[in-house]
């Protein structure tokens, strides 16, 4: 399931829901991402996010529906905020339930590696004294490409 | 054609989006990123570096090769930052 | 923090509690361990869980001391329970709050991992026709050794 | 010394833990097995093969040959299976 929303969600209530009723579940792995208050020595008042509605939601799906080609999986979960956060608030949640923990932490990890380099979503930072778009990281992209070097050797 | 922008793209260029009517010498992304930078003001300066630019085609990443036509939906944006 | 107890735990509870009050953090990853109703084709009744109370905290908290020794952590939590459970019940709870999504995601992965080959727990699986002990599982083994390989490279 | 008994260990062995006090020839892990087996009953079926026990002194992991004394905490069991 994908959930595109300005809303806040309830943690608990939505990994819950990944094993509720399935006795099938031996594990659930959650990744739940928050806005931090420091970015390297700059103190970040809010965050700013920006999506491209529809695309978003079929991104989504197709790393969901990726997920699930890869991994024998029982739920999958994407949950992503967008508009204006604060530190502390929520950001994104990306959970897994599987009968096995390797294929949940591995599916969950995929996510959002995958959901980093792809989704469109823009972050823009904003101090007390200006705003700034947060630029790309090489670190996310190497995370997305450790995926494919795998997919290769599977291969 | 429907042509969306994002980010500082969508920030350079003035408007979130428009309808636009696709020139008949244009035929993929990297002409398009062309034909919107030489119309000079905000789209020269959001289309100066077209290796910093993402392009989609009918909601798929695509890159600067990608075949377009009158009826496609097209956006522009930076590299995207979410999660 | 580590919990060794019989009583159940609300899982949004104490995950929360990782990053509650303190915006370094950026990324929480947890695992939930829940008890199957099937196992290969036997139909389970119920799950009885013994442990070494003593050993079992010492265990556990030198698995989280490794993991805070390993990577650059905000706050860990390991909750295993013990006594007789069910289908669908929690069992364990693995929880890594950080500034950084990987070291999360490592963490959690390493201490589960750990703990499954490491801590003093024996499960007793229950059928309808008989009770039997639960065999370790090579898998676990091989899961555990992986992070000892990962040891010898680093240096 | 103290011996704890776990698991099927336990439950072949009859009893959860035990004082016992360590004969002079005893020590080490393996040796205290092997005695431990040679009283017979439940102990000999408990020890019968010790390649599917593991064993703990003082709440930490040994293997066979970690040498034991009077004031140690010994326990017997199969390998964990939590999580």
């Amino acid at each position: 399931m994908i959930k595109v929303q300005q809303k806040d969600f309830d943690y608990g209530f939505e990994v819950s829901a990944l094993s509720k009723g399935n006795h099938s579940v031996g594990g659930v792995c959650a990744f739940r991402g928050l806005v931090r208050d420091m970015v390297g020595n700059k103190q970040i008042n809010n965050l700013s996010l920006e999506h491209y509605p529809g695309m978003t939601e079929k991104c989504l799906s197709e790393i969901e529906a990726e997920a699930h080609r890869r991994w024998l999986l029982e739920k999958t979960l994407i949950i992503h905020r967008y508009g204006l956060l604060k530190p502390g608030d929520q950001i994104v949640l990306v959970a897994v339930s599987s009968a096995h923990r390797d294929a949940a932490f591995e599916a969950c990890r995929f996510m959002i590696d995958y959901l980093k380099t792809e989704a469109p979503f823009w972050k823009l930072e904003s101090t007390a004294e200006n705003s700034q778009w947060v630029e790309a990281k090489d670190k996310d992209k190497q995370a997305h490409s450790r995926w494919l070097n795998n997919l290769k050797k599977d291969k | 054609m429907k042509i969306f922008y994002f980010s500082w793209v969508r920030e350079k260029v003035g408007i979130s989006n428009e309808d636009f009517s696709l020139p008949q010498h244009v035929t993929n992304i990297e002409q398009l990123a062309k034909f919107l930078q030489s119309k000079g003001g905000g789209y020269s300066d959001a289309f100066a570096d077209l290796s910093v630019i993402k392009a989609a085609v009918n909601r798929e990443h695509v890159k600067l090769d990608c075949a377009i036509s009158e009826n496609d939906e097209v956006a522009f944006f930076p590299p995207v930052t979410g999660g």
